[in-house]
């Protein structure tokens, strides 16, 4: 019985890696780790669809770049770790150059990902998630924590309460609590609250909300007995719209809630309905909303019946879907014009990352015009960006309310160089010299 | 005052809270009193009908059919989807696996557990559909007494008014209907019961049937709470510790169970979570049942057992 | 015709006792470990089919290997012992959490005697062998309450275990070494200077673990130990009355059981996924080593590697199947197709044979030791 | 104990003292269950070497009396006397380490386990090796395992049960059950073996065989034997003296030949009331 499994398993996992070089040679393979059900395909799915269509435009109305085509293959992790790291093995191999790059939206997956990544030499390319200190290049070569970490959400909700109350100064004595989703994902911003709030002298409490997040009821008892001045919502699926009831139920105002930018899409609000009308989140840059790329979508893949977006086509999430692979295919871009318009290994695009510089006139050549402040990478700053703005829900859409807020550098960067340090000495890694990269 | 207010308030919502627990619970009850079933798959029942309901109601209401109809036909509808369940579940799991023991039942409703989750977002689909069944505000009383009155929510009260009448409901159920008292009959044997005469077949399809329609009540309630989607599940997990405090057999023990439990585990993650870290209301009702198992074995209302050789 | 034992006389008691007493069925083993010791790791080498990617191997070997061993571990509780856990996951984690310590060194401010427990870095063998110690430590604590809570109810009561440790994990920041986000990296495997670190490597690490737990486990359930547990799971008053003391059977069976599932624990962090958190081994690692056990087969060591094979490679193959046919649909789809096969397969087999795998692989034994005469 | 001297004949006692000292005696045994008394102040002894029979009609307590005996229940009220040494409330397994060995009236065989493996789990008490060595098996602790499966099979040859040696006991018919769990019970080298309804569902020739073995473990395994019987004709055939009780009392102590007469006895198995 067991040799007969191992064997179909093997048949099955051996024609996947055939199939991929036999087909065609001129193919860049990216890999898509999605998950479509479980507690938080909700989430998922917007973000997955919005990663897909957008390399499938790429290749229906562009052929691809530069004449390479883009394959790609999802795989379901259901936001398991273990599934995750099966998918990125089952993976990591496929097309003629193996993975281009992985985006596992989940911080677990990205943790183990990241022992994995140096090893097989593939970019890991995490949008505003994963460990905030693999902003560091030369300790975390393989991540790219592009546009925005925790810390960086941190610091700009705290920015954006100083604004509310007219200057930092106010916020002395104030009380600010943080409802968060008891895991990696909701417990890495503690230490930049912490380091803001010994700033700023504003009072600090984190109120855990374990996993999956259905029950809150007694944290929003304590935060109505508390009274905090404002709340800071770190949550991720159902625990999102379960906050803003459980806050509206208790008389906590929507408008004093700050949630993160994975606690602002249309599905942590629309279950709440009316309750979540002046909810506030973090942008991470970029809005829902149809922007000039939206017209190219319309007309080559959805007119044509082949997005596989249905009414989450334009929401934050599916947005943010596109962000993803632009960033990834222009990495691609920048990579090919150092090694060639062919399918290229992982080791090349992670060069092509860093040294992608998206500039305000390439953003409005692809279309993202609007969603995106420009930004660049290096071989020291793998995260290229450090803003962010806010938006509040209306009861029908996100209208963005504030302008960009940059992060306060001189409060991140002392934290993200310790913890990267910690970690480099822990695995002993010796941190690469960035001067004598090419 | 002030703090007698807020614990007081804390005691009512987690009092509250419980029942909702409950109403998952008395589900796995009615199954284990009438089959020995330990059924892990009341979570998954939950979800398959309250996606029955929500995306029926859905439908309807897209086609102009007013509200009250529609939630008439959407009940009607899921009442149906749980009643194909039941048969299903009667005739390929559990009537062939009559007379195997415990651990064998409960590991089939497991097996039973992955294919409703499948199939019911296979059909039904896999996001979150909003539910409005119930006010889902508060009210806040004794406002002249306590500053900022106690906090009650109004959807809580509805579920536990709706407990409160499944109970009544299901007691009348088991002591005046012949159905029910054929179902006491099987639970206390069912050998006996089959060489009576009591198909037993048709009475464990009646029993999965109650106990889907139960899970049709809780799905409304937590429908209203959650939004209908995956996380609903895990409802399961959370009806569990108040299952064993009250006994697998009783169905008022359900109820004190879950009283016992959300009181518990509120006041515990209040006043005490802050103390050594947050969060404990995970488990702290598990380490509750295991307390009470370990001076009652079974549950403080369940039935004893006598120890022969 | 091949399998026979017609003519193989046992002379001596030793012989007759042996693991395998049918001499086809040692020359069977001796393949099986020719083939897991040298096979595997030479095509793996030379990158032969099915070996020619990492995936087989990283992917599907090395999980299989770990998770047969933490149910060889759930299987001599619940299947030798019959006390049935649903609280596996909280052990493996421990296991993890505990090598991960050891490994990195521990240091234990005692402020009451104003004083600090402090180990340096050990190296990685010896840690997890405490880690898996630690686990055996909790796992009899949480076994004391079996001499009183029985069947289904003593089920539910070990999800306690799940739920603390889950959240102890999370929540102290003593066991992670203080990271913000709580999430642990394994440092490297280091066995006597030796580094493990390409797939073949650690394969064999793990094979290494996997073979001699399996062999301690089948020593311990054919003798007299294991006839205790046994005794107890068939009939625990009648084996207090021949004088097997309920304490002391179900409390090893649960330290024994623990300290596998904890050093299984510890390799799944450290081998297979390098960086963890407490969600991967929350209550669904607990009840898919459950599922491995029973579909495997209750009380039997062999169906342990059965169980976890099937329930390890089924969604695996559910998922590539029509990927691999290039039946087009969507991953949504298929991954609820998945749950939707394997509960009811697992619901099939229940009816089918509620022994589970061993169960079926012994009845096939049977008809083929009588091929082709019947009598 | 003074009672029953009196009312027993002095040639039967001797003829008792013959056989050896007292080896056990309860005194005024009481047991209830709630409301309900299963024993009341019931008072025998075992002698060393005797086969002692308990009988009684259905519910007279004659199991409970086992079950007080092998410490399964603890009486609330009366002594119980082991060895000359008088016995506090104790947990069954110390029972079993002090000697006492015992079948059930129905079978209550490890059933997933095989004969050999069922009787071997009567050695368990006298087993040593720790758990280390029983992991590593080679050595020590095989070398302790062959001594106890000569032992063992020293039994299964005495039983006649060679043939199913290897065989799950769940799938053996129940004569052949019963006899292995003779089997075990004697695994243990008891000084006292409890037999709750050794023949019960057995056909006359099974019935004969079971006699056998209980006289010949008497005789050559050196055993004194307490034993709860239906059958008449085996327990006045068997028995040196039997007990009578009757709604958990004693009714009657004696030689078969007396107990044969005393009229109580017969009035309680024709169901007079009293």
């Amino acid at each position: 019985m067991i040799r007969k499994l191992l064997v179909l398993a093997a048949v099955a996992a051996g024609t996947t890696a055939i199939a991929g070089p036999a087909l065609a040679q001129n193919e860049q393979f990216i890999p898509l780790l999605v998950y479509r059900t479980g507690p938080y395909a909700p989430n998922g799915i917007p973000f997955a669809d919005g990663v897909s269509d957008y390399l499938n435009l790429l290749n229906e109305r562009d052929g691809g770049i530069n004449g390479v085509k883009l394959t790609s293959e999802e795989c379901e992790t259901g936001y398991a770790t273990d599934k995750g790291v099966e998918c990125y093995e089952r993976l990591k191999g496929n097309g003629p150059t193996g993975a281009s790059y992985f985006s596992p939206l989940s911080t677990g997956i990205t943790f183990a990902l990241t022992e994995k990544a140096p090893g097989d030499k593939i970019p890991l390319l995490t949008l505003g998630y994963g460990r905030s200190e693999s902003r560091d290049g030369t300790v975390f070569p393989w991540n790219f924590i592009a546009v925005g970490s925790y810390w960086t959400a941190a610091d700009i909700a705290i920015q954006q309460i100083a604004k509310e109350m007219g200057g930092f100064d106010k916020l002395k004595g104030k009380k600010v609590s943080l409802v968060y989703h008891d895991s990696p994902y909701g417990k890495e911003p503690i230490p930049a609250l912490e380091a803001r709030a010994k700033k700023d002298g504003f009072e600090f409490k984190a109120i855990a909300v374990t996993h999956p997040g259905v029950e809150q009821k007694s944290q929003w008892l304590a935060i109505r007995q508390d009274r905090p001045d404002y709340v800071l919502l770190w949550g991720w699926g159902v625990m999102n719209s379960t906050a803003i009831k459980e806050a509206a139920a208790v008389g906590y105002p929507r408008d004093k809630m700050i949630g993160v930018w994975w606690s602002g899409a249309e599905p942590d609000v629309t279950p709440a309905g009316d309750q979540s009308i002046g909810y506030k989140a973090l942008m991470l840059q970029h809005p829902p909303g149809k922007f000039k790329v939206h017209e190219d979508l319309e007309k080559y893949l959805v007119s044509k019946g082949k997005s596989i977006a249905k009414d989450d086509f334009a929401q934050v999430l599916y947005n943010r879907g596109l962000i993803n692979s632009m960033l990834g295919t222009e990495a691609i871009r920048t990579a090919q014009t150092k090694f060639g318009n062919k399918p290229l290994t992982g080791e090349q695009i992670r060069w092509g990352f860093e040294n992608l510089n998206l500039t305000a006139d390439r953003i409005k050549e692809l279309g993202f015009e609007g969603m995106l402040k420009p930004m660049k990478f290096t071989c020291q700053d793998h995260q290229g960006a450090d803003q962010a703005r806010i938006q509040q829900w209306d009861g029908k859409a996100w209208k963005t309310i504030s302008e960009y807020f940059t992060a306060d550098e001189s409060i991140l960067a002392p934290m993200v160089k310790e913890q990267a340090a910690k970690y480099a000495a822990e695995k002993k890694i010796t941190p690469r010299d960035c001067s004598k990269e090419s | 005052m002030i703090l007698f207010g807020q614990v007081l308030e804390v005691l009512i919502g987690g009092l509250l809270s419980g029942v909702l627990y409950s109403l998952v619970a008395l589900g796995f009850v009615l199954i284990f009193k009438a089959s020995g079933v330990f059924n892990f798959a009341q979570g998954a029942m939950v979800l398959l009908a309250g996606l029955a309901l929500v995306r029926s109601l859905d439908f309807l209401a897209a086609r102009g059919i007013p509200v009250w109809a529609a939630v008439m036909l959407g009940l009607l509808f899921a009442a149906v989807i749980m009643a194909i369940t039941a048969w299903l579940v009667e005739r390929f799991v559990l009537g062939p696996l009559v007379n195997q023991d415990g651990l064998t039942l409960f590991m089939s409703t497991i097996g039973a557990t992955f294919v409703l989750e499948g199939a019911s977002q296979m059909i039904f689909g896999s996001d979150v559909y909003p539910l409005r069944l119930f006010p889902n505000d508060a009210w806040f009383l004794f406002e002249s007494v306590f500053p900022g009155g106690i906090l009650v929510n109004k959807l809580d009260v509805w579920g536990g008014l709706i407990a409160g009448a499944l109970v009544a409901g299901l007691a009348v159920f088991f002591q005046r209907t012949k159905t029910g008292r054929a179902l006491r009959a099987v639970a206390d044997d069912h050998a006996a019961a089959q060489s009576v005469g009591i198909p037993i077949s048709w009475i464990w399809f009646v029993v999965w049937l109650a106990a889907g329609l139960v899970a049709l009540v809780a799905a409304t309630v937590w429908g209203t709470k959650l939004g209908v989607q995956f996380s609903i599940t895990f409802l399961a997990l959370k009806a569990l510790p108040v299952l064993i405090i009250g006994g697998f057999t009783s169905v008022p023990g359900a109820i004190v169970g879950g009283l016992i439990v959300g009181a518990g585990e509120k006041l515990a993650e209040v006043y005490l979570g802050p103390h050594i870290g947050g969060g404990i209301e995970y488990w702290f009702a598990y380490v509750l049942a295991l307390a009470v198992l370990l001076v009652r074995p079974q549950g403080l209302f369940g039935e004893r057992l006598i120890e022969r050789i | 015709m091949l399998y026979r034992e017609a003519g193989q006389f046992k002379s001596t008691y030793a012989a007759d006792m042996a693991i395998f007493p049918i001499r086809q069925d040692r020359m069977a083993l001796w393949l099986l470990l020719a083939v897991a010791f040298l096979g595997v790791p030479l095509l793996a080498h030379f990158r032969i089919w099915p070996l020619g990617s990492d995936y087989f191997l990283r992917a599907i070997l090395i999980p299989f290997l770990i998770l047969s061993l933490a149910t060889v571990g759930l299987n001599i509780l619940m299947g030798y012992c019959g006390q049935i856990s649903l609280g596996s996951g909280a052990f493996m984690a421990i296991g993890a959490y505990s090598t991960y310590k050891f490994a990195t060194g521990v240091h234990l401010p005692l402020a009451w005697f104003g004083t600090a427990i402090s180990i340096d870095p050990l190296p990685v063998l010896p840690s997890i062998l405490l880690g898996g110690v630690m686990s055996a430590v909790v796992g009899i604590l949480f076994g004391i309450p079996s001499l009183r809570i029985k069947g289904l109810y003593l089920a539910v009561a070990t999800l306690a275990a799940q739920f603390f440790f889950d959240w102890v994990f999370i929540r102290v920041k003593w066991f992670t070494n203080y990271t913000p986000s709580g999430s642990v990296a394994a440092p490297e495997i280091t066995i006597f200077g030796y580094v493990f670190h390409t797939p073949i490597e650690r394969y064999l690490l793990c094979l290494a673990f996997v073979a001699v737990f399996a062999v301690i486990s089948k020593n311990l359930v054919r003798g007299n130990l294991g006839r205790q547990w046994m005794a107890i799971r068939d009939m625990d008053i009648a084996a207090e009355l021949m004088g097997i003391r309920p304490l002391y059977a179900k409390l090893t069976a649960f330290a024994i059981s623990s300290f596998i599932v904890g050093i299984a624990g510890a390799l799944f962090a450290f081998v297979y996924l390098g960086a963890w958190e407490p969600l991967a081994f929350n209550i669904d690692r607990s009840f898919q080593l459950l599922f491995m056990v029973i579909i495997g087969g209750l009380g039997s060591i062999l169906g342990s590697f059965l169980g976890a094979a099937f329930i390890l490679i089924l969604p695996i193959l559910l998922d590539q199947g029509p990927h691999a046919l290039g039946i087009p649909v969507t991953v949504e789809t298929v991954s609820l197709m998945v749950l939707v096969v394997t509960g009811a397969l697992i619901c099939y087999l229940l009816v089918v044979e509620p022994l589970g795998f061993a169960r079926l692989w012994s009845v096939a034994k049977e008809k083929l030791r009588l091929w082709p005469y019947p009598y | 104990m003074k009672a029953d001297v009196e009312t027993r004949p002095v040639s039967a006692s001797a003829a008792a003292k013959a056989r050896g000292d007292v080896l056990l005696s309860v005194d005024n045994v009481s047991l209830s269950f709630g409301g309900v008394r299963a024993l009341r102040d019931v008072s025998f002894d075992i002698r060393k070497g005797e086969i002692r029979a308990i009988i009684g009609p259905n519910g007279a307590g004659k199991t409970s009396m086992l079950n007080v005996i092998n410490g399964f229940y603890h009486p609330q009220g009366g002594i119980i006397t082991f060895k000359g040494k008088r016995r506090h409330d104790m947990r069954p397994y110390l029972a079993a380490s002090q000697g006492i060995a015992r079948t059930f009236q129905n079978v209550a065989l490890f059933r997933g386990m095989s004969t050999l493996d069922n009787i071997m789990t009567g050695r368990t008490l006298k087993m040593r090796r720790g758990i280390l060595a029983q992991a590593i098996y080679w050595g020590a602790s095989q070398r302790e395992e062959i001594r106890h499966r000569k032992a063992v099979e020293h039994i299964i040859d005495f039983l006649e049960i060679k043939h199913i040696r290897k065989t799950p006991v769940g799938k053996l018919p129940y004569g052949l059950q019963k006899r292995v769990e003779l089997g075990r019970a004697l695994a243990t080298e008891p000084e006292l073996l409890l037999l709750d309804e050794p023949m019960a569902g057995m056909n006359l020739e099974e019935k004969q065989d079971m006699s056998r073995f209980i006289l010949t473990v008497r005789d050559t395994f050196d055993t004194t034997i307490a034993l709860i019987e239906h059958d008449m004709g085996v327990v006045m055939d068997l028995s040196d003296r039997i007990v009578v009780l009757d709604y958990g009392r004693k009714i009657a102590d004696g030689t078969p030949g007396e107990v044969q007469r005393n009229q109580a006895v017969i009035d309680a198995y024709l169901g007079i009331p009293h």
